[in-house]
Order: C-alpha cells, then structure tokens, then sequence
C-alpha cells in the first residue's frame, strides 16, 4: 500500500544509507525538493543509477557528499557546462564510476523488469565503455556463436525516486509519455515520487489517464511538493531558472562556493 | 568561426536520401540542419530533434531512440566527440590522466557507443577543429571508427564535418579524406590544425554555400521550428531577429 | 509516410502472400474488418503470430485456408470453447504448429523491437513447449553459467494488424493502455490499422493523449471501420455480439457450415 | 458438482498471508475467491482480475502480468490443467496422438510455463475431478510439477482444488497427499475418480464451509466486484439476483 500525501522529509527517511537509488535525467521530472531533503538528512553511502543520464541533482548529491558509486551514460549540465562537483569528485576518487551507454542502462532496467539476469546489446564492441566494464561481457549469439554480442546484468534499484504531475489517492501516478519512469519504476523495489498535486479521481477510471499512470503497487508513498522539479522545468508547467542555475555553476567552480550554495539554498531552508 | 549556416547547409547536404534523422540534445546546428533536408526533401525526412516537444514523436520513453535505430529505423545520427583521432574513434569521457579520473571529463558516452553501431550514417560534427580536439589517439573509444568483421554493425561513420572543412570517412581504410574546404581555409591551414594524418585530393574544392532556395527555407521553415527549442540560435544565426543572448 | 484513411479492401491489399501477421488477442483490439477483408481477398501462405493469444481472428483465418503456420500462446474462443476451425486443421495437419507461452512471445518481440537477436526468459524449462521448440535453446547464464535460462530468438513480424479507436490525419493511433499494439508495431516491418474513426486534431500535441498514442513512423495505413471489432467487442464502445459468436461456433462445427458462415458474413458483403 | 461457495471459499483460504494474487481470464471461481480474500485481509491483498476493467491495474500492455511476476510482485496464482498428472504435472495443450496433431487440443499453455516457476505460490484449480483429467502421466508438459536443483524457481505447485477434495503438493516428494474432501465426498469416492497416486492421512478432515462471515462477504462486496466481469456468474452463485442463463 502506497504512503500518500507524507511530508518530503518523511519520504526520503525511507531510503536507508546505502540504497541504489535510480533518477531520471534532468529534463524529465527530476525530484529536486526530495534531493534537497535528502542532502538535509545526510543519507550516506548512497549508490545512484541515472537513467541514463543526469546533471544538477547527481552533481548536487556528489558535491553533498552522499554518493559512493555513479552509474550513468553522461552527467553534464547541458548548455551550463560540466557538472562541477561531478568532476571535481571523480577527479579526486571519491566515488566509484560506471561509465555506461544510454541503452545499456535502459536494457539493464529491462531485464529487472523482466526478471531476467541478463539483457543482449547491440554495439560497444570495441570501445573503452565495455574494456571498463568487468560486470559485461561479451558472448556468441545462442543462435549463431560466429555473431559476438555484449550482454549486461539486470538492474536493480533499492529505489527510483522522482517527480511527476499528478498522483491520485491509492498512489497511482500519472507519468504521461515519460515511459522511462515506468521502467524504473517495475524495476527498482519501490518507488518514492514526489508530485505537483494530487488528484481527487482515480487515475486508473479514465483510460485516457490510465495510458499514461504507473499502478500504485509500484510505489512505496508520495509526497506534495509543488514546484518539486525547481530549479530544473517541468514539462509544461514550469521552465528551467536560468539565473539559478547560473548561479548554481558559478558557485559550485570551488568547494567553498558549494557549500555557500547548500547554506542558502538546500540546508537553509527546510521547506525548500 | 565558420559561419553557422554554412555547417547547417554542409550537413543537410550529407543527409541527402536519408528517410529518418535524430538529433541528439545540445544540437542546435545539427538541428537546423534535419529541418533543412526535410524542407529539401519535400517533407520526406523524418527528423527527431531530442529536447523539442514539436519535433519529437517519441511516446516510449527514452529508450525508443534506440530501440528504433536498433529496429533500422534511424538512417542517419549526428556525434560531437571530445576527441576524435584519425581512425575514425570518438572520445566523449574524458582525457589526460587515467580513467576514470581523467584531466579532463567530458559528459559521457551518451547512446554513442550503440548508436554507432546501429545507424548507417553517422556524421561527425565538431566546429572546434583544433588538434586539441583533432588528435592522433583518443585516450578513451566511446565509439570505434571500424569494427572487426564479423561484428555487427550497419554502417558508422561517413563523415567529419568541423569549422574549417568537411572530411569523408573511407571505412576500408580506417581513414579521412579532406573532402572540401570551408571559405577562408586552405590546404595549409586544416593540415596545421588537424592533430592526425589523413589524405588530400587532387583538387580540393570549397565547401559550398548555401543555396538561396535553401537560404529561404533557413530564415523561415526551419528558424520556426528550430526555435522552439534553440530560440537563441534561431535568433542569433537564422531569420527570427536580433537576440543579445549567447548562442547555446 | 502513412497512408491515412484507405478503403479497407486497399489495406489489406498491402499484405502480400506468405506474410508473417501479428495479431492481439480477441479482446484487446482485433480489425475483424480487415480480417474479413483479407479472406474475401484470399492472400495465401501467411503466417500467424498471436500476441500471445487468439481467439476468433485465428479460427476464421484458418478455416478459411489463408495460415501455413501459426505461433500462439493459446487458442480459444473463451466462454465458446474450443476454436472449431484451428482445432480442426491443426488435427488434418493443415499448417505448421508453434506452442509458445506468453511471455516468450512478448520477449521475441522486443527482442525485434530492440534490435537484439534474442532474449533470455525464466521458466521453461523441463517443459514440452521447450521440447518442440527446435529455434528455441537453452544456456548457461553469461554471469553464472552454472544457472540454466531459456532463450528466445527476435520475432520480426511482417505486418502488425490491429484495430483502435483513433487516428489522426498524420497517421499517429490512440492506443491507450493496449501497449502491446506498441510493441508488436515496433517489432514488425509496418503496422496496418483499422480505427473507429479518425481524429481532426494532432494526437502528439496533447500531452494526455500522446501517452497512450503510437507515433505514424510505425504504422503504414490506416483505415477507418466503424464497428471494426465485431463481432468481438472493443473497449468500453461496444460489447461482444454473443448471438452471432454462438452462431459462429454452431455452424463452424463442420467445413460445411463453415463454408455457410463465410458465404452469410465474410464473403457476400464487400463491406462487412 | 461441488457447492461454487464451498470452491471460492476454499481458494480464499489458500492465498492467507498473500500480498499480491493474480487471476487468469475466464476463471470466476478464482476471482470471486480472490476478492474474498482481499476482504479478509481487510484490502491487504493487491488482486488483479484479467478480463476486469476494474480489478486490473495494468498499464504496460499484455506483458506486465509477466513482468510484475518476474519481479516477484505476484505471490500467488491460479492454474487450470486439462489434464493433471501424480507428479504435479500440468497438460494445457492437447492428448491422444502426438502433438500437435493431438486428438483432443486444450486452447494452450497461456503464461503457465513461465508463471509456474515466477510465482511462489501455484494454486491448480479444476473443478472435474475424474480420471480424465487426473491421469497417471500427462501428455503434454505446460509446467513441471518440479524442477531439479539448480533450475531457477521461486516456488510452485502447492495445491491442487477439484470438485471433490483438496490435494496438498509436497514439492520435495514430487506427490500429492490428499488434504480434506468436500461434503458427500470420501476417500474411496476421491480414490475411484482419481488415475494417479497419492498419499491419504490418517486423520481426514472435511473442506470446511464459507463461514457465516464469508457468506456475507461473498454476497456483498464479492458479488458487486465480481459481477462486472463474470455477470452470469456473479447472480447464479453469489448473491446478485437470479439468471437462467449458463455459468460461464
């Protein structure tokens, strides 16, 4: 049974240190407010899997501090740049790093959701992604041994956590065409999402929303936060705040700069 | 720097016969140039422009760019590359140092190291043409430039397009060609900035401008569409006005 | 590009002899318009793919001699009983039989949606649906070679055929959640779809609709057929017609009465 | 023919300490028994219903069944057979001749040769209990009452419910033991209809009734929710009202 309508910090309270948790990339309903409370309770150990790729919330964890393994096809910030706390950590070692390609990690999700050990990908022979790798490896095709093929083990989040539009009383939540959460969602154990509102209905009465909601028998509670994907948009609702994440970059080219970022902006303000 | 609609018109051009183009994010050259060779093409191209809501059909989460270019649906992809070396390899993690903890990091792989593989023409496009940039050996293979026989692949890489000049790529011979270059470069000055070797033909024509049909098509189709998601570039480099914000 | 609003007669006209056909299950959005459109024009040497069942579709297709080979996870006409025809044929050894089970059919197909050769499946195994599967094979897991899982070769399907709700003139189709039509269009070479009616307006520029919306790259013709499932129902639009079922399974317990059927409802009207 | 009541209850007592039961399409008996359960687990048992609207929260198209089972959502789940064998065996395509020119075809294995080994808890459901269905050796393997070790299996067969009496499976011994027998049934009666082996107790206790608590349960919410998908059945058996036509 989903946890409906908990606080923020109640939510992330539930991710015990040294879960694997699952994110989605920046543009694509990233739950900031839950990153920011998770900074605040100083979850430690932490394992984080983006799918596939991500940018403000992965460098702000690693800048926290809260991070000891990164899996992820790219972590930048888009048109603000490198990730600076993401470069500077793993120039100093201070997370493991899994450098992966986009469809591997959608495949690796695939085969949790399946239940499967193992998904077969197409490319990465060749190239460093795979000679990195010692969890891959490369087989001949059941069906014809001449035909080599990678193969990559199943992912398994702890937990995917992120933010969408709508969530209804029984904790289903509406995630329109982001399909990638829905497959985060099957594969990970739970799934803590933060949402713009709640809704009255039930999601899963229209079939118009019910082609676009994730069942809540995925999803351990869901919290309220309005605004929950700030500074980054949210689809339609709200665009990027360019000036934060200006500043945010400006600040964060030194540690002592992050940290003056996280007083005002994260550990300041409990609500934020 | 070259000018910008002379790399958008060179690369709509390499997408000639292609029935379906995706375009990565942060790609707004690569872009406007999907959206010219549809306007070319009468409408008979099929162009994905990831980070657009309008010029994105996808309704099966972010795998489904992959899933179609595994499917053979995707003709043609554009790849940056921190680093690309005369052999045709691509570098999109880091350089200098070991990995991971590199000098210099770069995002990451993206979809590159499968996309490479699955789509049969791949065009390289880097306007930083250093040998910073152009150099003899990546230090990481994000995407190889050739692949052993006997290993699946649809096609790869056919060109290299940067500010100064377009290079064919010749994937029997793991090689570039100096195939044209842009107004203002000569022989000299691409070999003087290209950090690896590769050939020069015997006449060496210009890149050409573009056309004044497809100048047409950019100050009005394309600087519409491209707008919606590079408003800044639409404004900056095609027909939608002036703009004081940077170019992204 | 999709050829929007075709007669039905021309959609089916584009399935050439000996084409591999997938099919969904009789409740789940089956073009018995096309269906009957394709007996009336008597293609031959196709081939059945059931995702990952059938029902009435298969049965009319078989007695009528069109199926050489058919892949299925089940047969039946549900609360009727046994396919009369299949049952028949499959006896007189009339076309090629392929047992599977239903998730072998929904991993061969995103194997062919993914690109891979084949997928890895649980289960299986000591069973005789593996047994007659020669295409089928069994291996030591790449990461653990001392576990033994099923694999799956890609099932590539010529034509995915199936009926929805919606179209628009751009050739995108309203799928809601039946999104195994998504997977099967994916997996096959092009999609022909019979819909209810077609949309004025641009599905994807709806973000409630686009989530349950099958872009046009997929889908090579689409046909408008009023009633498009009957006699089988469709959705929350109309229901089963159980008079004309139970006439299908009395007359259909003979070739005779078979060959009636077809003159009564397939055959005679061009535009049944 | 066994009282339905008596069936559904019996089913219900089964999934005690699920959290998650899925009921196959065409299976009233199983789905009102599920939805009893639900209503005695206070609504702490997930229940999906196929062929409901309502009683069926999927989303991702005819797979999640499988997927959800994969991932070991689904705790509990239903099986038909056409015939049943000693072993534990389940034969869901056909008999007489050889495949697959089987002289008498069953619709197909469905999902049952992937959910037989996904899910831990199997439950066989098949009213006829004559030696027909319950054969010395099955024709045909759907599901293999067990699997040697080292075949991946979250669990399996753990009773087989007819019309006549409840057999338990025991999984080490690859044999069912006789457990209750339904009112006006006997050991002989269940001995004389049964064409394999199994073991008998020396105590025999009768399958006891729905409880009063279960009946009320049974006609009220179970009804309401059943009734949307299985009508007929719903107003022949539960308390929605008389029909005169068939059970389906």
């Amino acid at each position: 049974m989903a946890a409906i309508d908990e606080s923020v910090e109640d939510l992330v309270a539930r991710i015990p240190d040294g879960a694997l948790i699952a994110i989605p990339p920046d543009y694509a309903g990233v739950s900031m407010a839950a990153t920011r409370a998770l900074v605040r309770r100083g979850t430690r150990g932490l394992g984080l899997l983006a799918v596939p790729t991500s940018g403000l919330q992965a460098d702000l964890l690693i800048g926290a501090g809260l991070i000891t393994r990164l899996e992820a096809a790219a972590i930048t910030l888009g048109e603000y740049g490198q990730a600076p706390c993401f470069t500077r950590a793993l120039r100093q070692g201070r997370f493991a790093m899994r450098d992966s390609t986009c469809p591997a990690i959608h495949a690796g999700l695939q085969a949790a959701e399946k239940g499967v050990p193992f998904m077969p990908l197409r490319g990465l022979i060749g190239t460093d992604v795979l000679a990195h790798r010692p969890d891959w490896a490369t087989i001949g095709s059941p069906f014809d041994p001449a035909d080599p093929i990678v193969v990559v083990p199943a992912l398994r989040p702890d937990v995917a956590l992120f933010h969408a539009a709508l969530a209804d009383r029984s904790g289903n939540v509406w995630i329109g065409r982001r399909r990638e959460l829905a497959t985060m969602a099957h594969a990970a154990a739970t799934s803590l999402v933060t949402v713009e509102s709640l809704d009255a209905g039930d999601l899963l009465d229209d079939p118009v929303m019910a082609a676009g909601t994730l069942p809540a028998l995925y999803v351990g509670a869901v919290a309220v936060a309005p605004k929950g994907a700030w500074p980054l948009g949210f689809e339609d609702a709200y665009g990027m705040d360019h000036d934060h994440l200006a500043d945010y970059v400006r600040l964060s080219a030194t540690e002592e700069g992050f940290a003056r970022y996280l007083d005002a902006h994260v550990l300041g303000a409990r609500a934020a | 720097m070259a000018d910008p609609r002379l790399l958008v018109a060179t690369l709509a051009r390499l997408l000639e016969g292609c029935r379906t183009v995706a375009v990565g994010a942060l790609s707004p050259i690569p872009g406007a140039a999907a959206l010219l060779a549809r306007e070319l093409a009468g409408g008979a191209l099929h162009v994905t422009v990831l980070g657009s809501r309008k010029t994105n059909d996808f309704t099966d989460g972010g795998r489904e760019l992959f899933d179609r270019a595994g499917q053979g649906r995707i003709d043609a992809f554009f790849l940056g590359g921190g680093e690309i070396d005369g052999q045709g390899n691509v570098n999109l993690v880091g350089t200098g140092g070991d990995y991971p903890a590199h000098d210099v990091r770069f995002p990451g792989t993206f979809g590159a190291a499968f996309m490479g593989f699955a789509v049969p023409r791949v065009i390289l496009f880097r306007e930083d043409h250093s040998r910073r940039v152009l150099v003899p050996r990546v230090a990481f293979i994000s995407v190889p430039g050739t692949s052993p026989p006997g290993v699946w692949r649809r096609g790869g890489t056919v060109a290299l397009v940067t500010g100064r000049c377009v290079f064919a790529f010749d994937r029997a011979k793991a090689r570039f060609a100096l195939a044209s270059v842009h107004p203002g470069e000569t022989r000299a000055s691409v070999r003087a900035n290209t950090g690896f070797d590769y050939d020069e033909p015997n006449e060496l024509p210009e890149t050409p401008p573009p056309t004044d049909a497809m100048k047409t098509l950019l100050d009005g189709p394309v600087a519409r569409v491209i707008a919606e998601t590079y408003p800044r570039f639409a404004a900056a480099v095609l027909g939608t006005g002036a703009s004081n914000r940077r170019v992204n």
